[in-house]
C-alpha cells in the first residue's frame, strides 16, 4: 500500500437527492442469477444514475422477510422493493404500517385477499407475463432441435418456474402442429402440470445429474429453469461432448454468462432490471404510480433475446417465424395457457 | 456416533477436568444436585474458577475473531489499507469505524436501540430477540431431551415443517371458537412434529435403525412432503397458484403479548411454560429419570426393568412434539400470514447447536435460545446498516459456542492460569 | 534387573493416591502387593508402567534413574504389565493383539501376522497354553483372554512383569495354572509383582509381601503368616475370614427351574434341559468354569433372554414370558455379573443408582414425579447401613470403588421385599472386608426364608456360602452336592465329570 | 463394549417365547401388493425398453423390451410367492438364504422400472454412470467418516469437510488455472477443518458431536460470506476453475455396461476407486490400519501398548478430512464447474448416514453411498421419461429407500466402541 491518499474531498456536490431506495432479496440471495440479482442490478443502476446511496439486505429464511423490511424502515428507506412472491404478505403488512414509504414488488400482485386489486396504495407490483416469451422460446427450440427431443428441468414446481416450461412446451407442440414435426418435450408435462424438477435451486449434483439424464435421453436443447442450475447444465454439457444448446432464463445469459456465451440458444427474457430501475426513478421525483406494471410481448417487458452466435445455425426462416408466433400471440390468436391467466 | 454405551467408571472420570467443563464433555450431565448446600457450594465455586468470566472471554474472542473477518472484507479499511503508507491512521479508523459499527448494530438490533427517543421503541429490539428465540428455544428443547436418552435428534426440520402442517391447516381450515382455535392449532402443531418425530423412535426401537440417519431422511421427505401438498389444495391457498398456505385465521393466532407495537406473542410464554416442563420431566418426573438411566447405561437401564425400546419412542414423540410446538410459534405466531415449505427457516439445525451449547438441560437451552435469538436480531441490523453480510453471524455464532466449550483454550489465550495445572503437566 | 520405586507419590486432585511409596524388586522373585479396595495398588503399578506421571520420586531399574514417559518407554527398559481390567482390543484376532505396538511389517507397513502368529504359538507352546492365534479375543473365555495378555507381555521380552488381580476372573484350576506359570518365570530369571485379594495365592506363591494401605506402605508381611493375620494387616482390624451360618431352615417358597433350555442367536443352546429347584432359606451355589451357561441362567431367570423355553416357577407363578420389570415386581432380586455395565448407571448417583429398579411406584415416584425427599432419606439409611464409603448419598457411583460400588448394588437390591435373590459374582474384585459384608448379607437373606441362586467361579466362595452345591458344565447341571464336597471333586465336576451320588 | 443384546420379550403367557423375525414375508407381501395394485392395476399396456448398450462399447447387447402389463403380473406373483415361501422357512425353523431377498429386491425393482416408464427405454448405462457420479462426493465423505470413527473421533462435520473442499478447489484452480492444484488444496482444505475437529475434540476434550455440528455452521458461513465478498464480486478471477473432464481408459470403457460406468470418468473418480481400494485394503492389513482400529476400539489398550492414542487421532482424523475434501473437489470441479452457496447441498450428511448404514466399513459404506447414488439418478431418469408420480414424491426416493434400507436390513449396527469419547490419559 503506497499508493497516494485520496484527497479529503467535502462532497462537491451541494444537492444530493434524499432518497434512499433499498431492496429485500427473498431466501435465494442477491447471487440467486435470477429475479434476486436482476431486481439489484436493477437498483444499482438506478441510484448510481440518480446518484443516490442504496440499501440492500438478504434473507436466508422465510422468517427473515419482516425483520428485514422493518430494519430497512428504521434506516429511513423511502422505497422499498421486494423480490418474490414469498415476500407478498410482509410488504402488504409493512406498507399498511408505513403509508409514506413506497413500496415495489417484484413477480407478485400484492393481491393476498384476491379481490383482485393491491392490498396497499403504496405498493407497485412489478409483474411479468412470461409464458409468451416462454412459448416463443420453445417454437425455436423444435426448431433448432435435430434430435428431435427439447428438455427442461426445474427448481421446484413452482408457479413462477413452471411458466416457462409450460410455455416452452406450448411451443413446442404448436411448432408440432404448425410443421407436421415430432418434436418431444422431456421434463414437462403439459397435462399433468410436472416434471422433472431436482428439489432445491442449487447448482449441484442434482441439476448436474437432470441435465445429465435429458442428454442421455437425446435432448440437445435444454431449458434449465431455476436460477443458477443452468450452471450444472454447461458442465455436462461440455463433459458430454456433444453439440447441445442451452436456452437461459431472466436475463440474457448469452452477454451474463460469458464463459458459457457459446452454449446459448436464446434466453427467455424478464426485463426486471429495467423495470426496477424505472420504478425506483420514478420513485426518487417523490411521487410513484402504482397501478401494476406488467411486463408483456407487447411492451417488451418479456420477451427472447437475439441468437447471438446461433444465428447462423438455426433455420433461415426462423426469425420471421417467430414474429409472426408473436404477433399471434399479442393479438391473441395464438392462446398461450398459464396459471395468469 | 455411537449408541449409547455405558461408560465404565474406569475411563469416565478425566482427571485435569474441572466439575464445568465435563457437564460439555459428557453427552448428558450428570443428574441434578438436590442439596442445597451442594448446589450452592457448586455455584460459588463455578464462579470463583472462573466460569462466567471465561463465557464472556469466549464471546469476546469470538467477537475479535469475527471483526477480523469484518474488518478484510470491509471496502472502506481495503481503500485505507491502499495508502497505508501515505496515512495509516485512516486504516486504524476504517477499522475502528467497520468492526465497530457492525457491533454496534448487532447491539441496537438485539437489545436496545439508542437512536430512538422513548424507552419503548428502544427495547423493541430485544422483544424481537425474544420472537427469534422462541421457537429456537422449543426445537433446542426437543434436541436436548433426545439427547439425555441418548439419541441425536436431526430431525428438527422435518418435526417442524410437519408440525407447521398441522398447525397450518388447523388454523385456517377449521372454524373454532376464539381461544379454542389457537390451543387446538397449537396443539395440533404438537401432535405433528410428535408424530414426524415417533416415526424415527419407533424404527429405533422397532428394528434398530440408527436414528441418525433416519432423522436425517425424515427432514427431506417431510420437505418434500409438504412441497407437494403446497401443490394441492389441501395446504394450498386455493385463491392463489403460489405454494403458499392460507393466512391462519385471526381466532387461530397467538395474540402479542404487548399489544400491537410488539411482536413478540404468547408463544414466548408458552415455551416459557414448555421450558418449565422439560425441566420437570427431565429432572423431577419418573419418566425423566428413565430417560437419564438409559441415555447413560442402557443396559443397567433395562436389567432394572426399565422398557428401553418403549423409552425410545416416548422420547421422540416428545422431542418432536417440541419440535412442533416451535412450529406452531412460528405459523400461529410470528409469520401468521401463510407459509411455504421454506417454513422451518433453519431452526431444525439451529435447534442442535442450541441444545447442545444448552449442554441439553432445559434451562440452559433456554439460556442458548435467547442468545441465538439475539444473534438473529441483531444480524437484520447489522446488514441493514452496515451492509454486512448476515453469513458473519453464522460464524461469530458457532466461535462463541466453541469457545464457551474449549475454556482451556480461552484460558490460554487471555494467559489465565489453568486450573488443576501442576508442576509436571505443563498445559500450554 | 532389579526394580526400585523411591518416594512415589501421585495425587488425583485432593486425593492422595500413593503417598511417598518405596518398593524394591529383586531380580527373579515373586512380590506380591495386598492392599484393600482403593489403597492404590493399581495406581503405583500404572506410575511404574509409565501410564501415570508420579509428582514425586523416581524408578531405578538396576539402580539407574528412569524416566518413562509413557507406557512405551517402559516396554523398552523391560517391564511389562498384565492390568486389572484386560488390554485388549475385543475385535482383534490374538496374533493382532499381541503385534500391535510393535508390529512386523513388509515394506511400508503391511502386516506381517505370520511373524505374529509364529510368536503366539512358540510361546503359548514354552507354557503349555492352547492359543489359536487367529481367534478372535471378545470370543474367548476370560481365562484364555489373560493368556493373551501374558503372551502379549511376554512377546516384548518383559524382565519385570506386573500382575493387577490376575485371578480374579479365573477357575480354580485356570489359577493353579497361573501360579505355575509364574513359578516358571519366575525361574527364568523374570521378576514379578503380583497384586491380588486372594490371600491362598499370596501364602502359595508370593516371595515378598508388602501391604498397602490408603496409599502407604504400612510394612511388609511374611508369606507364612496365617490367612487371619494378612487380613487384619490389609484391612487394619481384624477380619473374620469365616461365615457363621446357622443351618439352612427350608420354607415352603420355592424356585422350581424345569427343562429349561435356552439357546443363543446363532441356535447353540447355552443351557439345555435344565431342572433344579431352590427351597427358600437355602442357598444354591452354582458353580462351574465361565462360559458354560451360568451368565445365561441368571439372565433367564430375570426375564433376559428371550431364546428360552421351557418353566421356571416362582412359588407356583411362571416366570418365563414375563419381561424384567415383570419379574421385579414378582419379588426378584439381581446381582448382575458385571456391576458397571449392568448393575449401575455410572453417571447417576449413589441415591439415584438406589431407586433405579424402583422408578415406577411408590414409595420413590408419586403421580409421576420424583420424591426426592423420601429417597434422600432411604439412601441415606442405607449408605449408613451398608457402610458405603462415600462423601454423600449425592456423590457419582462412577466415583466409588469397586467394593462400594457392589455395596450399592446390594443395598438397592436386599431393601426390596424379596421372594428370589439371584446374585452373580456377588464379591469378585473385592478386598476381603468387602466380601465379607456381601456374604453376610446374602446369609442374611437366606435366614428371611428367601430361595437364594448364588452364582460363582470362585470356589471359596461356593464353598463358603452354599447350602447345596450345583455344578454347570456345557449349560447342564452335572451334579448337585453338599457344600461340604471336596474341592478337588468339585474340581473334576467343573471340568464335566458326572457325579452320581446327589444331595436332596 | 457390548450392545444391546436382549430385548423385551413379548408374549406374558407362553413357556416357549417366539424370536423368529417376519420381517421379509412381512414386507414381500406388502410389495406384492403394491406390485399388484400398481404394476397391474395402473399399467400401461406398453413394452418397456432397457438399453444396454452405449455408441461405444466394444460390442452390442439388444435392447431388451419388457411388456409392462405381463412384466407386472410375473413380478406381483414372485413377490407374493417370495412372502409365502419364505414364511414357510422361517415357520419351519429354516433359514432363508440370502439370495432370495437379493432377487427378490432386484426382481421387485425390474417390476417399478418397468412399469414407471413403460411405452419409453431407460438408458441402463447411463442410469448408472449417472448413479456412480451422483455417489461420488458420498464416498468420499462417507470414507472420511469410516476412518476418523475409526480412530474414535465421531465425524459430523463431513459436510464443512466437503464444503471447504469444494470452495478452496474453485478458488484454487481458477487462481493456478490447474485442477490438479484444486484438488490438492481441497484435500488441505478438508484436513484444516479436521484440524479444528481434532483439536477441539481431542485435545480440549469438547464434546465431539457439538464440535461438528459447530463447525458445520462455522465452513457454512465462512465460505459463504467469503463467497459473497469475494467470489461474486470476480467469479472469473476466482470461481471459474479448470474443471476435470472424463478420460475413458481404452478397452475396458468399451465393455459394454461396466465400461461406461466405471471407466469413463474423470481423474477424481479413479482417483476414487485407488482410496477406496487403498482404505479398505489397509484398513485390516497394515500397521496403519490396526493401530487406527486400536484407538477407537480401546485407547486405553493401544496406550498401554506404547501407541501414542492422541497422535494417532489426529492425523487419521487430517485424513479423514483430505479424503472428504477431495470429494467437495469433485462437487465443484467436476460437476459444477464453479462454487455456489451451500453447493454441498446435505451431502456431508447424506454421507454420514452411509458410514452408520455401511457400518464403519469402508466397502459396505461405499455400497450405501452407491445405493443413495442409484436411488437419486432413478428418480431423474424416471421423471426425465415422466412417471406417473408426483415429481415430490419421485424427489423422497432415495430419502425412503434409504430409510426402507436401514430398517429392513441393517437394523442395530455396532460403531467401534471408542467412538466419541474422549481418550484422558490418567
Ligand atoms: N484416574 C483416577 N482419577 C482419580 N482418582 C483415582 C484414579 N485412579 C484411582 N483413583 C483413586 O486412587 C485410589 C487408589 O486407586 P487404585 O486403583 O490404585 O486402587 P487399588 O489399590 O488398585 O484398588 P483395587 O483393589 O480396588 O484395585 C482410589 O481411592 C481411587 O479412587
Ligand atoms: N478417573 C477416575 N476418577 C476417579 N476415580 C477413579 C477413576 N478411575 C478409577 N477410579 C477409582 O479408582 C479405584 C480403582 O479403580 P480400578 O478401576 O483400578 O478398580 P476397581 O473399580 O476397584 O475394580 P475392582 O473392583 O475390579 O478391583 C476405584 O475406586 C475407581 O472407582
Ligand atoms: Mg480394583
Ligand atoms: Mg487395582
Amino acid at each position: 500500500g503506497c499508493a497516494a491518499a485520496p484527497e479529503e474531498t467535502d462532497a462537491g456536490s451541494g444537492e444530493t437527492l434524499d432518497f434512499l431506495p433499498c431492496m429485500v432479496s427473498d431466501s435465494g440471495g442477491f447471487d440467486d442469477k435470477s429475479f434476486n440479482q436482476l431486481g439489484y442490478e436493477g437498483i444499482e443502476t438506478a441510484a448510481n444514475d440518480l446518484g443516490v446511496e442504496f440499501l440492500t439486505v438478504e434473507s436466508t429464511s422465510d422468517a427473515d422477510y419482516a425483520p428485514n423490511i422493518e430494519s430497512l424502515i428504521a434506516e429511513g428507506c423511502d422505497l422499498i422493493v421486494t423480490v418474490g412472491f414469498n415476500l407478498s404478505a410482509a410488504t402488504v403488512e409493512f406498507a399498511l404500517a408505513n403509508p409514506d414509504v413506497n413500496f415495489a414488488i417484484v413477480d407478485d400482485a400484492a393481491d393476498n385477499d384476491f379481490d383482485g386489486t393491491t392490498d396497499a396504495d403504496n405498493i407497485k407490483p412489478i409483474l411479468f407475463d412470461t409464458a409468451g416469451a416462454a412459448f416463443l422460446a420453445g417454437y425455436a427450440a423444435a426448431s433448432y432441435s435435430s434430435t428431435g427431443v427439447v428438455g427442461t428441468y426445474g427448481g421446484m414446481n413452482f408457479p413462477t418456474v413452471s411458466i416457462f416450461m409450460d410455455g416452452a412446451a406450448q411451443g413446442v407442440d404448436y411448432y408440432n402442429s404448425e410443421k407436421g414435426a415430432d418434436v418431444t418435450v422431456r421434463g414437462w408435462d403439459v397435462a399433468a402440470q410436472d416434471g422433472t424438477f431436482i428439489g432445491s435451486f442449487a447448482p449441484g449434483t442434482d441439476s448436474r445429474s437432470a441435465a445429465q439424464n435429458l442428454i442421455d435421453q437425446g435432448a440437445d436443447v435444454l431449458l434449465p429453469v431455476g436460477g443458477p442450475i443452468f450452471q450444472s447444465a454447461v458442465e455436462a454439457i461440455r463433459d458430454s461432448g456433444k453439440d447441445i444448446a442451452l436456452i437461459g432464463v431472466d436475463a440474457d445469459l448469452t452477454e451474463t454468462e460469458t464463459a458459457a456465451a457459446d452454449l446459448f440458444l436464446t434466453s427467455i427474457l424478464k426485463q426486471i432490471k429495467v423495470a426496477v430501475s424505472e420504478v425506483v426513478t420514478e420513485a426518487s421525483g417523490g411521487s410513484l404510480d402504482t397501478t401494476p406494471y406488467v411486463g408483456t410481448l407487447e411492451n417488451g417487458g418479456v420477451g427472447i433475446a437475439p441468437f447471438h452466435d446461433f444465428e447462423s445455425k438455426v433455420d433461415g426462416g426462423l426469425e420471421a417465424e417467430l414474429v409472426a408466433v408473436k404477433d399471434g400471440i399479442i393479438s391473441g390468436d395464438i392462446a398461450v395457457k398459464s396459471y395468469l391467466n | 456416533m455411537s449408541e449409547p454405551t455405558p461408560q465404565k467408571p474406569e475411563d469416565q472420570k478425566p482427571e485435569d477436568q474441572k466439575p464445568e467443563e465435563a457437564a460439555l464433555t459428557e453427552s448428558a450431565e450428570n443428574s441434578e444436585t438436590n442439596q442445597d448446600t451442594v448446589r450452592w457450594t457448586n455455584a460459588f465455586r463455578e464462579i470463583t474458577s472462573g466460569n462466567a468470566l471465561l463465557s464472556v472471554l469466549a464471546v469476546v474472542l469470538a467477537i475479535l475473531i469475527g471483526g477480523v473477518l469484518i474488518a478484510l472484507t470491509d471496502s472502506d479499511v481495503q481503500d485505507a489499507a491502499g495508502y497505508f503508507f501515505a496515512r495509516p491512521w485512516d486504516l486504524f479508523a476504517a477499522i475502528g469505524s467497520a468492526v465497530g459499527g457492525a457491533y454496534l448494530a448487532l447491539f441496537q438490533g438485539s437489545v436496545y436501540d439508542f437512536r430512538r427517543d422513548d424507552f419503548l421503541s428502544a427495547i423493541k429490539p430485544l422483544t424481537q430477540t425474544l420472537v427469534f428465540a422462541t421457537p429456537l428455544i422449543a426445537a433446542g428443547l426437543g434436541v436436548a431431551i433426545a439427547f439425555r436418552v441418548g439419541l441425536f435428534n436431526i430431525g428438527g426440520r422435518g418435526q417442524i415443517i410437519v408440525g407447521a402442517a398441522f398447525a397450518g391447516y388447523a388454523s385456517f381450515a377449521w372454524d373454532l371458537p376464539i381461544v379454542i382455535h389457537v390451543v387446538v392449532a397449537v396443539i395440533m402443531g404438537i401432535i405433528g412434529g410428535a408424530l414426524w418425530g415417533a416415526i424415527a423412535g419407533l424404527l429405533k426401537a422397532r428394528t434398530g435403525a440408527h436414528e441418525v440417519i433416519v432423522t436425517i431422511m425424515l427432514n427431506y421427505v417431510a420437505y418434500y412432503l409438504i412441497s407437494f401438498l403446497l401443490r394441492t389444495d389441501l395446504l394450498k391457498n386455493p385463491g392463489s397458484n403460489n405454494p403458499k398456505t392460507p393466512p391462519a385465521a385471526d381466532s387461530a393466532v397467538l395474540p402479542p403479548l404487548f399489544g400491537d407495537a410488539f411482536k413478540l406473542h404468547w408463544g414466548f410464554i408458552v415455551v416459557i411454560a414448555g421450558t418449565v416442563l422439560a425441566w420437570w420431566l427431565i429432572e423431577r418426573s419418573s419418566l425423566g429419570f428413565k430417560f437419564r438411566a438409559v441415555g447413560l447405561n442402557p443396559h443397567a437401564a433395562r436389567v432394572a426393568g426399565i422398557k428401553v425400546e418403549r423409552l425410545y419412542v416416548y422420547v421422540m414423540l416428545i422431542a418432536g412434539g417440541y419440535a412442533g410446538l416451535a412450529a406452531s410459534t412460528e405459523v400461529l405466531g410470528t409469520t401468521t400470514s401463510g407459509f411455504t415449505s421454506g417454513v422451518d427457516a433453519g431452526i431444525g439445525f439451529d435447534a442442535i447447536t442450541v441444545a447442545l451449547l444448552g449442554r441439553s438441560t432445559p434451562w440452559g437451552t433456554f439460556a442458548a435460545g435467547i442468545l441465538f435469538g439475539a444473534f438473529k436480531a441483531g444480524g437484520f441490523t447489522m446488514q441493514a446498516s452496515q451492509s454486512i453480510p448476515i453469513d458473519i453471524v453464522l460464524v461469530v455464532q458457532s466461535l462463541i459456542v466453541l469457545f464457551i466449550a474449549a475454556p482451556p483454550l480461552v484460558r490460554a489465550v487471555f494467559r489465565l492460569p489453568q486450573p488443576g495445572a501442576r508442576a509436571k503437566k505443563v498445559v500450554s | 534387573m532389579k526394580l526400585e520405586l523411591r518416594g512415589i507419590t501421585k495425587r488425583f486432585g485432593d486425593l492422595v493416591a500413593n503417598d511417598h511409596i518405596d518398593l524394591i524388586i529383586e531380580e527373579g522373585e515373586i512380590h506380591s502387593l495386598l492392599g484393600e479396595n482403593g489403597a492404590g495398588k493399581s495406581t503405583l503399578m500404572n506410575v511404574l508402567y509409565g501410564l501415570y506421571q508420579a509428582e514425586e520420586g523416581e524408578i531405578l531399574i538396576d539402580d539407574e534413574v528412569r524416566h518413562f514417559a509413557g507406557p512405551g518407554d517402559a516396554m523398552r527398559s523391560g517391564i511389562g504389565m498384565v492390568h486389572q481390567h484386560f488390554m485388549l482390543i475385543p475385535v482383534f484376532t490374538v496374533a493382532e493383539n499381541v503385534a500391535l505396538g510393535h508390529e512386523e511389517v513388509y515394506g511400508p507397513g503391511l502386516l506381517n501376522l505370520e511373524a505374529a502368529r509364529t510368536l503366539v504359538r512358540d510361546i503359548s507352546a514354552r507354557f503349555g497354553f492352547d492359543l489359536d492365534p487367529d481367534a478372535r479375543v471378545e470370543d474367548l473365555p476370560v481365562g484364555v483372554q489373560q493368556r493373551v495378555e501374558i503372551v502379549k507381555a511376554l512377546s516384548r521380552e518383559a524382565k519385570v512383569l506386573v500382575f493387577d488381580e490376575p485371578t480374579a476372573v479365573l477357575t480354580p484350576q485356570e489359577t493353579n495354572e497361573f501360579m505355575a506359570i509364574m513359578r516358571q518365570l519366575k525361574s527364568e530369571g523374570t521378576s514379578i509383582v503380583f497384586i491380588t485379594h486372594k490371600l491362598r495365592e499370596v501364602r502359595e506363591v508370593a516371595d515378598r509381601i508388602t501391604v498397602i494401605r490408603l496409599g502407604k506402605v504400612v510394612g511388609e508381611a511374611d508369606p507364612n503368616a496365617d490367612k487371619e493375620e494378612l487380613a487384619s494387616l490389609m484391612v487394619g482390624r481384624a477380619v473374620d475370614l469365616t461365615i457363621d451360618k446357622a443351618p439352612a431352615k427350608l420354607t415352603d417358597n420355592a424356585l422350581i427351574i424345569d427343562n429349561l433350555s435356552i439357546a443363543d442367536e446363532f441356535g447353540h443352546r447355552a443351557v439345555r434341559e435344565l431342572s433344579v429347584t431352590v427351597q427358600g432359606g437355602e442357598i444354591l451355589a452354582i458353580a462351574g468354569v465361565q462360559g458354560n451357561g451360568q451368565t445365561e441362567l441368571a439372565e433367564a431367570l430375570l426375564g433376559m433372554q428371550d431364546r428360552a423355553s421351557g418353566s421356571i416357577t416362582l412359588n407356583g407363578k411362571e416366570l418365563l414370558g414375563l419381561n424384567a420389570r415383570q419379574i421385579l415386581d414378582e419379588g426378584v432380586g439381581y446381582v448382575p455379573e458385571d456391576r458397571t455395565l449392568d448393575g449401575l448407571v455410572g453417571g447417576f448417583s449413589i441415591a439415584e443408582n438406589l431407586m433405579l429398579d424402583r422408578s415406577d411406584g411408590a414409595p420413590f415416584v408419586r403421580r409421576g414425579t420424583l420424591q426426592t425427599t423420601v429417597l434422600n432419606e432411604f439412601a441415606t439409611e442405607k449408605l449408613e447401613s451398608f457402610d458405603i464409603r462415600a462423601q454423600s448419598i449425592q456423590e457419582s457411583v462412577s466415583q466409588l470403588s469397586g467394593g462400594n460400588q457392589q455395596k450399592v448394588v446390594l443395598a438397592r437390591e436386599l431393601s426390596r421385599e424379596l421372594s428370589l435373590l439371584v446374585a452373580s459374582q456377588p464379591t469378585r474384585g473385592l478386598d476381603v472386608g468387602s466380601i465379607e459384608f456381601v456374604h453376610e448379607q446374602i446369609v442374611g437373606v437366606r435366614d428371611r426364608g428367601v430361595p437364594v441362586i448364588v452364582v460363582s467361579t470362585e470356589l471359596d466362595e461356593v464353598v463358603s456360602l452354599a447350602d447345596r452345591i450345583a455344578v454347570m458344565y456345557k449349560g447342564q447341571i452335572v451334579g448337585i452336592v453338599p457344600a461340604d464336597t471336596p474341592r478337588e471333586q468339585l474340581g473334576l465336576m467343573m471340568a464335566g465329570e458326572r457325579i452320581t451320588e446327589e444331595a436332596a | 463394549m457390548t450392545f444391546i443384546k436382549t430385548s423385551e420379550s413379548k408374549g406374558h403367557s407362553g413357556s416357549k417365547i417366539d424370536r423368529r423375525s417376519w420381517k421379509m414375508p412381512v414386507a414381500f407381501a406388502i410389495v406384492s401388493l403394491i406390485s399388484g395394485v400398481l404394476f397391474i392395476g395402473f399399467a400401461e399396456d406398453a413394452p418397456t425398453g432397457f438399453d444396454l448398450s452405449t455408441g461405444t462399447d466394444l460390442f452390442r447387447l439388444p435392447i431388451i423390451q419388457l411388456p409392462a402389463l405381463a412384466t407386472g403380473v410375473i413380478v406381483t406373483i414372485l413377490m407374493a410367492l417370495i412372502a409365502v415361501g419364505s414364511a414357510f422357512m422361517i415357520s419351519q425353523d429354516r433359514k432363508v438364504p440370502t439370495w432370495v431377498p437379493a432377487f427378490g429386491a432386484l426382481f421387485a425393482l425390474t417390476g417399478f422400472l418397468t412399469w414407471a416408464a413403460a411405452d419409453e427405454t431407460l438408458r441402463v448405462p447411463e442410469l448408472l454412470a449417472g448413479s456412480l457420479v451422483l455417489a461420488v462426493p458420498l464416498i468420499f465423505g462417507a470414507l472420511g467418516g469410516v476412518i476418523s470413527e475409526r480412530a474414535g473421533v465421531v465425524n459430523i462435520a463431513i459436510e464443512a469437510q466437503l464444503l471447504a473442499g469444494a470452495f478452496v478447489a474453485a478458488v484454487v484452480g481458477t487462481i493456478t488455472a490447474s485442477p490438479f492444484a484444486g484438488l490438492f488444496a481441497a484435500a488441505v482444505a478438508g484436513m484444516l477443518v479436521s484440524f479444528l475437529l481434532s483439536v477441539f475434540s481431542i485435545r480440549y476434550l469438547v464434546n465431539q458431536i457439538i464440535v461438528g455440528v459447530v463447525i458445520n455452521v462455522l465452513v457454512s458461513g465462512l465460505t459463504g460470506f467469503l463467497y459473497s465478498q469475494w467470489l461474486v464480486e470476480s467469479p472469473e478471477r476466482l470461481n471459474n476453475p479448470e474443471g476435470f473432464s472424463a478420460v475413458s481408459i481404452p478397452i475396458l470403457s468399451g465393455i459394454p455396461i461396466i465400461g461406461p460406468v466405471f471407466f469413463k470418468q474423470t481423474v477424481i473418480v479413479y482417483l476414487l476407486y485407488i482410496i477406496v481400494a487403498a482404505v479398505a485394503f489397509a484398513l485390516y492389513r497394515t500397521r496403519w490400519g490396526l493401530r487406527l482400529r486400536a484407538v477407537g476400539e480401546h485407547p486405553k489398550a493401544a496406550d498401554t501398548v506404547g501407541i501414542n492414542v492422541k497422535l494417532t487421532r489426529f492425523w487419521n482424523v487430517a485424513l479423514a478430512g483430505a479424503i472428504a475434501g477431495l470429494g467437495g473437489a469433485f462437487i465443484t470441479l467436476s460437476q459444477t464447474g464453479q462454487f455456489g452457496k451451500d453447493v454441498t447441498a446435505g451431502a456431508g450428511f447424506i454421507a454420514l448416514a452411509a458410514v452408520i448404514f455401511g457400518r464403519w466399513d469402508p466397502i459396505k459404506a461405499t455400497l450405501a453411498a452407491l445405493l443413495f447414488g442409484f436411488a437419486s439418478n432413478l428418480q431423474n431418469a424416471l421423471s426425465v421419461v415422466g412417471s406417473p408420480v408426483p415429481s415430490e414424491f419421485m424427489l423422497m426416493l432415495p430419502y425412503v429407500v434409504t430409510i426402507i434400507a436401514v430398517a429392513g436390513l441393517v437394523g442395530k449396527s455396532r460403531p467401534p466402541a471408542a467412538s466419541g469419547t474422549p481418550y484422558i490419559k490418567g
